[in-house]
Parts: C-alpha cells; structure tokens; sequence
C-alpha cells in the first residue's frame, strides 16, 4: 500500500483538518466530530441540507459545503457510514429552524445510520426529511440500488432550492423529482485500497475490467476484457439511456473513480456526447472530473440526468462550494 | 446457571478479543462479497465497547449490554453497527433490572433482539445476512433449556457455515447476486464470533 | 498498461475533441490542429494569451483557457511538446491586435517548439512576449529549472491582465513577478505509463518514494524510502521556504500529479499549513487538487506564490476556464 | 563519390527504417534518463518525413533535405524536433541549387548543421546531448578526403557510445546529474542511426 498517509486510523481526522484549513474563511469542521459544516450555519430559517457517507469519495462530500449546496457533510471511515451521533451533530449544526433534509445514499449502512440520527433529531423537535438517492442502473432492483455520481447532482439542486427558500416539504419535491430522473452508470480498471485494510479490495488481470461499479472499491457486475474508450463509453451510457426515458434536455457527468487521467475522461466524454447527439438527447450541461469517488480506483461513471425548467435553473444557480461551481 | 454482570462484561471483552484477532479474516470475507471493511469496523466498535466497560464498575448486567449497544452504534459505522447496536440493545432491554440472567430471560432477550435487526435492517432469513445467524440462535435458545458451551459454538457455526450456500438478497453482497454464493457472509462470521465468545464465558463457569 | 483509450496515437486528438464537447459554449478546436481556443477568440484588443506543452498534465494546458485566464492552449502528444506550427496556429488565432503572450515551461523542447513558433508570428508581424516558468526548487541551477504547478499561477495572473486590459509589457512584467516570486518541490510515490510507450516510466519498490519529481514521469532527484505525510510534507515545503524568502502573504497550491486521492493531498496540506502558520508566513488563499498532471502518477507538489497586492488582485479576479475558478 | 538526390532520399527512408525498428529501445533509453518519448517522437517524424518524400520526385537532393527538416520541426515535438529539423535545414541550405553532393560540400554542411544544433539548443560539446554525435562527425569528415561506409558507421558508433560516460548538463538528463552517467544519450542514438542510414547508403552505391 503506497499512500501519502500519517495513521490509517487517522485518516479521516487528518483529512477534515486540512480541508477546513484550506478554506477556513467557508468551512468548520464540528469540535469532536468529523463533521464539516458551512461557517456560517446554521443560516437562521434556511433548511439545513446535511449529506455525508463514508470517506474515500472525495471531494464527496465535504467539497459540496458551501453556499448554495450542502450546509454540512458527515465523514465516516472510509466507505464506511458515519454514524448517528456524528450525524446528529450534523443536524443540530445547520438547523437554523426550518428543518433539516438529508441527503443519503442508498446504502443500508448509510440509510440506517441516517435514520437513527433524524430519529434523534426529531425527538429533540427538528424536523427532518430525507431523499435516498438510487442511481446505479447496474442493480437491476431498483429498491437495492446504489447511490452514486448521480448523488452530486441532487446535492447541487436541493442545495439550491434551500438557498432560495425553499420549505422542506419543496425541497423533498424536488429532490425526489432529480432521483427518479437520473441514472448512472459505473466501471472499474483498477480496485483501490482502504488505509486500514492495507490490501486491494479485490483483484483484477491485466486485461481485465470491471463494469457496474460501486464507488466502494467492490467488485462489479461483470468481468470482462478491457475494449476501447468508444466501446466502453457506448456500454455505459447505453445501460443509463435502457433504464429510463431520455427526451429533451439532459446533464451530463463523466466522473473519474479517482486515478483516471482527465485525458481519458474527455476521450469518453467524447463518446457519450456523439451517442447522445445521435439519440436527440440535447445536452444542456456537462461536468468531467472527479465528483464521486473511490480512493484511487481507475475508472469511470457516467450520469444522465433529464432536466426540466425548475432543475436546470437550480442547476445554474450559484454554489459557493469548493469542489462545485456554477 | 445464571449469567451475572462479570460474565456479560468478559463476554464483551471475549468478543473484542476475537474480534481483533480475527480483524484481517473478517476483511478479507468482505472484500470477496463487500467493500473490506467489516474486520476493520467491528474491531473499532468492540475496541471501545470493552474499553468503557473494562474502565466502569458495574452493578446489572442490562448496563454492561445498553453501553455495549450506544458503543455498537457510535463507533462502527456501516450496515453493521446499527444491527448489532440494535441487538445488545434489545437483550439489554429485556434482561433490565435483573441481576442475573436466567437461560429462559436470554433466550428471550435473543428473540427480541432478532426481530430487532430484522425490523432495523428489513431483512429476514436465509439473505446472507447476520440475521441468518442471530435467528438460528434464538431458534436454539427456544428449544434448549440450560446454558451449554460445546452446543452453542458448534449452532453458532453451523448458523455461520450455513450462509454460503445462499444467495445474498439484502446489504452489499446483493449487488453481486448469484456471485455472492460460495462465501460466509462476513456479518455472520463476526456474530459466531460473539456467540463463540459466549460459549467460552460459560465454559470458564461450568 | 490499463487505460480508457482508443488508440495511443489518438489519445490527444479524442481528448481534445472531447473537450470542447463538454464546453461547446466556451472552447473551439482549431481545424486541423490539437489546439484549444476560447470561443470567442480573438478577442479585439486584448492581448492574447497562449500557452501549452506536451498532453498529459490535464487540467492543464487547455482547462484553464477562458476569460480571464488562457486565450488559447497548444497540446502536443503526451509529455512532447506540440510543434512549433502548432503554437503559431494558437497565436494567430488569438491576435487581436494587441500582441500575443506565451507563457512557456523551462523544458528544452518547449522553449525551442514555442520560440520557433514566435518567430514565425514576428515573420508575420505579431508581436509577440513570453514568459519561461521555472520554479521547481528540485533542481539547484536556476537557469534549468523545470516549470510545474507553479506555471498555474502564472496562467491566472498574466490572463487577469490581459482581460483588465493590460498591454504586452505590463503582462510580460506581472508575469515576470509571478515567475520571481514562485517556487514548487514535487514527489511522487509510483511512475506513469505514456500511452504509446506501453510500459511505465520506471520502476519504485513497495517502500520507495522519489522526491524532487517533475511532471514528465520521470524518476526524480532523489530515491527514498516512504515515510509519513508529515514529513513528506515537510520536506517538500521546507525546500520551497529554504529556496526563497517568504514573508508576509502567500498562495499555496497542494497539487495531486493525477491518482492521489483529495484525502491524501488535504492530509497533506494540514502539514503544509501548521508548517507556514509556525513560520509567520499568513496563506491568503489556498489550492488543493490536480491542477497539473503527470498522468496517473501518484505524488503531489507543494507550491508557495509571494503575493503583494497586485498580485492578489489579479489572483482574485473572475476566471471563466473549466478548471479554475476565481 | 557524389550523392545524388535518390541518395538522399534513400537515405531518409533509411533512417526512418532504423527509428522503426529501434523505436522501443530509443524509448527505454529516454526512459532511463528522459521522459521516455524519443523513440516516439523520433518515429512519429521520420515517419512523415518518408512518405512525404516518398510520395513525391525531387530533382534536388536540397529540396528533399529540407521537407525532411519541416517534417522533422513539425511533427517530432520535443526538444529532439527543432534541432534535428535545424540539423537538416542547414544541410539543404549549403547543397541547395546542387544536382549532387560531393564529399567537401557534405562536410561543410555538417559544420552548419553542427553550428545550428549548437545555437539553437545553447548547448555545445560534452554535454551529453546529440551535439556529440554531430560534432564529432563534422569533425571526422573535416578530416577524411571520400565517403567510406565502414568509417562514418564506426566514427558514428563509437561517438554515440562516449556520451555513455558522460554527465548531462543539457536537456532533460542533466535533472539527474550524477544518476545520468552510465547510460546512452537518447539523442545521440538515433543520431547514429541516422548516419548508419546514411553509411548504408553509401554502401550501396560502392
Ligand atoms: N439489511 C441487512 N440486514 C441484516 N444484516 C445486514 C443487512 N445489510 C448488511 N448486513 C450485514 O452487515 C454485514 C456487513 O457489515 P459491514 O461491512 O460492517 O457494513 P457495510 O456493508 O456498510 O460495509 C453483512 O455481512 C451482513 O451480515
Ligand atoms: N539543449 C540541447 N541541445 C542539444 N540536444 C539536446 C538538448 N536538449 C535535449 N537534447 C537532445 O534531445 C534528446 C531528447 O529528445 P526527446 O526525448 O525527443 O525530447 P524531450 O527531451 O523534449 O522529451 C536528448 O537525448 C538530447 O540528445
Ligand atoms: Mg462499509
Ligand atoms: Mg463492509
Ligand atoms: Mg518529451
Ligand atoms: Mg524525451
């Protein structure tokens, strides 16, 4: 294991600092938590928007605090859910008396630990909702499906909606409103390697690949012979346009899985734009980078999201975050 | 035989134990079916479970149990930590106020527990989960009538072994489906584990 | 070799076709060429700002072409620098009038294919200004010291200028202070692999480190064995502050050389920051992430930026380019 | 002898043969002490410069040496690119208007061709860099009377192997210092395969 690390087990708390150290001026991390909230909260009657989930998907989710997007992240251990209490501070820290909605991804370790913290909330009288975000079309029971890259984007709309004002119950609207129209789509080159395990999670030939990815260093659905950056583009965005209807205008995200050169991210984003071109899918908006990932894994995902007037204004609207800007 | 506050309190520290020294199997059991990090996890939540209690005087065993869950549930993270939080939770609900506990209240307390997990996790038997292990468990309690070490172990393993065989349906090995057969699903390797480590608290007694 | 590709000798051409894609509103490619415009070049009266080296360093050369930063960057094949009729392609087509500035990397081949390239523009009649960025304290010779991240800094500030209106020599002397006031120290922990070289730059055992890393894959100044994030840190910021005065305010980029996670880079940069707070030195504003790339190797830089008050303006000033906000 | 324009032709194909098949070595070299691209590049220029030659009839050995020198600036990239282009444009600049090329005029083209590699890279004798192969070879030809196969490949062989013992003060290598020593110079590789092209040619017509 080559990492730029102190302790493993320090990895988490290391991290937090350092971040709140390089934008002090927007961020704080909770005192005993590894918790990273907006300076400023809680902003007196603004819903709070407090997501979280394990480490290791930098800059997911602490580089989506800011103005305009999230008010706090919850970091637990490396792919490994944060737990209630740390949530639960969460939630008190942006409460600035409108409610608190959480942002989860659709793992039981997150959605368990996320419900026991609103069920804290809610007994000390904050009023908390909750969207389960689902995007992984790799899992074909739509129940058990992931959260992941498409997860940015819901951070991103129902941030902006409480910038606006919006109330809880609209914030809810509209956050569910962006899980039923994204889907995505994930593949692996590379396992990576948690601090603490100290061994890859799993191994991989030299001619082989991994499609429908986790963004927890797991194995995927299928194991298959690496092709090219057309081929594995058409097979991912395929499965994305085969899971849902896509008509009129779409966001797009090419998200590396942490190790992929940007240069191959934009030889994929290639693809997917010429596919989409071709189907009359018109891309309203398209982000390639690093949003969502896992440690050092090399690969990459690919997100649609269908955009309606309310989203895509909420899509343009302001973040202040660091790792997000519109 | 009746368990008293000692014997909770070494089978928690006896849990950490085995927790720790099997901390690298338990991972790599669910880097095959998981994301790695079941060893790691269970590890941190029995390190501090057996540390609090190991530095308190306690008096009722139900103390030891609802201190292992708040630890259960606050330092593991994970699909796990809120399941078994939520088991030695329930134990500790249904053995409070005693001093002791008789066989037939920790067979109950084990039935509370399982529904537990099963309500805080939706799952039921046979998806590959803990609850394949925790059910068979409280299935034993129900038929047995005293506390036996070498019956406890072996049901606790037999429970264990019993998951590979199956397909998961519930937590992170689902995603793998039919890919998920042929391994011990790792929540049920650290819950024989504990069971284990019951087993040898009462041996020490017999 | 792993990678997303279609083949090694398309990789610059789909990659930069692939991002103008994502940001059709804001990028050109220019026809028959792998350099990347702003759209909306040239801009009448400003002058133009080009610059570029071999691909491979992404987000840089062509993220940071935008308003208010590169009017154009020239991509040459991966580690190579492009060619000398590439670079004049890029400076005719952001002449507007004003003059064109390079701002160039001190790497032999970059120095000889861009001053070809402006010769055959002075041929033409364009006047043209550069700049040669070498702030990598890894090398003792001034004269041959490599430009790496630092080169960043450089790109906004002399790109502020120009968008504020300033003329060739008012651009060519705030980039010359840039250029003064800059120092960067890299390492890294594993090499890369040039995609039409197949195999990886060189080989570093499981405990091995090099230090003194440029951002070409190659092996760096010194080999030696891991040690904690810390004292990498310390080592690398300390080479920076021993190279030259710091004093006052500064700007400080952690830069990842492409797989580092942001977990490592923001441990990292804790160091970094308790090391320049014990010193007295106040860090106005800090930059962790890839902003110069060695493909997918693993390490980071630490660069320092001394700022005075033009230059923090022109640090603060809005930048359009997909890769740098400000 | 004299070197008619299918000469110099062939002696470009020649080259651009030799960068073929060395390519990976040239690469692992610049690996060692580089940035592992010369045989790329080196390639990726001779290549052009053939087919662009191939494709078309010449009259003038100069018109061809220069198309070699723009395909060379070109397409090549690199520090390599402008200097091997220099090296080719200064040789057509001293033949140009000639039907053929004899001996002295060869080597008075080199001498440019070394004074431009010079100048334009700054860097002169014993810096480990294809300075030393050039050099050594304008001065061999000041020295002899004709074109002798055997002697330019030898003179050619015997200058790219001193770099080995060198330490770079120029170009990429010169960042390891000491660490550059021991190993060929890229540069003055492909160099020597350029004049063992050419002692082919000459073979040739012997
Ligand atoms: N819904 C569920 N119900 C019961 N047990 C579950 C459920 N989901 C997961 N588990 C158990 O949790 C174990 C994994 O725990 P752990 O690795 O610590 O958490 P995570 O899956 O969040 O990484 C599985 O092996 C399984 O026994
Ligand atoms: N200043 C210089 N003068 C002469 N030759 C040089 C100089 N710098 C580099 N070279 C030659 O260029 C070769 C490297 O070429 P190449 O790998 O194609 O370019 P780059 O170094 O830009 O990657 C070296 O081996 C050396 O012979
Ligand atoms: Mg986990
Ligand atoms: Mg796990
Ligand atoms: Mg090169
Ligand atoms: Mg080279």
């Amino acid at each position: 294991m080559k990492k730029i690390i102190n302790d493993p087990n320090q990895v988490v708390q290391d991290m937090a600092e350092g971040m709140v150290a390089a934008y002090p001026d927007k961020l704080k991390q909770l005192p005993g938590t590894t918790v990273i909230a907006r300076k400023d909260a809680p902003v007196a009657k603004k819903v709070g928007i407090v997501s979280g989930g394990g480490s290791g998907h930098e800059p997911a989710h602490a580089g989506y605090v800011g103005k305009g997007m999230l008010d706090a992240a919850a970091a637990g251990e490396v792919f490994t859910s944060p737990t209630p209490d740390q949530v639960f501070e969460a939630i008190k820290a942006v409460n600035g008396g409108a409610g608190v909605f959480l942002v989860i991804k659709n793992y039981m370790g997150d959605v368990l630990n996320f419900e026991m913290a609103a069920e804290l909330a809610e007994a000390e009288g904050i009023q908390v909702e909750k969207v389960i975000v689902n995007d992984d079309v790799a899992i074909d029971d739509q129940s058990s499906r992931r959260g992941i890259a498409g997860t940015v984007f819901v951070h991103k709309i129902a941030g902006a909606k409480a910038e606006q004002g919006g109330s809880l119950e609209e914030i809810k609207a509209v956050a569910d409103k962006v899980v039923e129209n994204v889907r995505s789509m994930g593949m692996a080159l590379t396992p990576c390697t948690v601090p603490a395990a100290g061994t890859p999670s799993f191994q991989l030939a030299e001619n082989e690949m991994e499609i429908g990815i986790g963004i927890h260093g797991e194995s995927g659905i299928e194991r298959k012979e690496i092709t090219t950056a057309d081929e594995i583009a058409k097979e991912l965005t395929d499965k994305v346009l085969h899971d849902f209807e896509f008509t009129g205008d779409a966001a797009v995200m090419v998200n590396g899985l942490g190790s992929t050169p940007e240069m191959e991210l934009s030889i994929v984003n290639k693809q997917v734009q010429s596919i989409l071109a071709e189907k009359g899918i018109n891309v309203y908006q398209t982000f390639v980078g690093e949003y969502m990932t896992s440690l050092e894994m090399a690969g990459c995902s690919v997100t649609l999201l269908k955009l309606d007037d309310e989203l895509k204004a909420l899509l343009n609207a302001s973040s202040h975050a660091p790792a997000f800007h519109g | 035989m009746e368990l008293n506050v000692q014997d909770i309190a070494a089978w928690i520290e006896k849990s950490n134990e085995k927790m720790q020294a099997n901390k690298e199997y338990l991972t790599t059991l669910d880097q095959e079916i998981g994301d790695g990090d079941h060893g790691i996890n269970m590890v941190r939540g029995f390190q501090e479970a057996a540390s609090k209690i190991t530095k308190q005087d306690y008096t009722k065993p139900a103390d030891v149990l609802k201190d292992t869950a708040i630890m259960l549930m606050s330092k593991v993270g994970g699909a796990s930590g809120p399941l078994f939080g939520t088991a030695f939770l329930k134990l500790s609900m249904t053995v409070k106020g005693n001093d002791t506990i008789d066989f037939g209240t920790f067979a109950n307390g084990l039935e509370e527990s399982v529904n537990g997990i099963k309500q805080r996790g939706k799952a039921t038997e046979g998806e590959k989960t803990l609850v394949d292990v925790w059910s068979k468990m409280a299935d034993y309690f129900r038929r047995e009538k005293d506390f036996d070490q070498d019956k406890i172990a072996e049901e606790a393993k037999n429970a264990m072994e019993q998951t590979i065989d199956m397909m998961a349906t519930k937590g992170r090995a689902a995603y793998f489906k039919e890919r998920s057969i042929g391994h011990v699903d790792p929540g049920s390797a650290s819950s024989f584990y504990i069971f284990q480590a019951l087993a040898e608290v009462i041996g020490r007694r017999d």
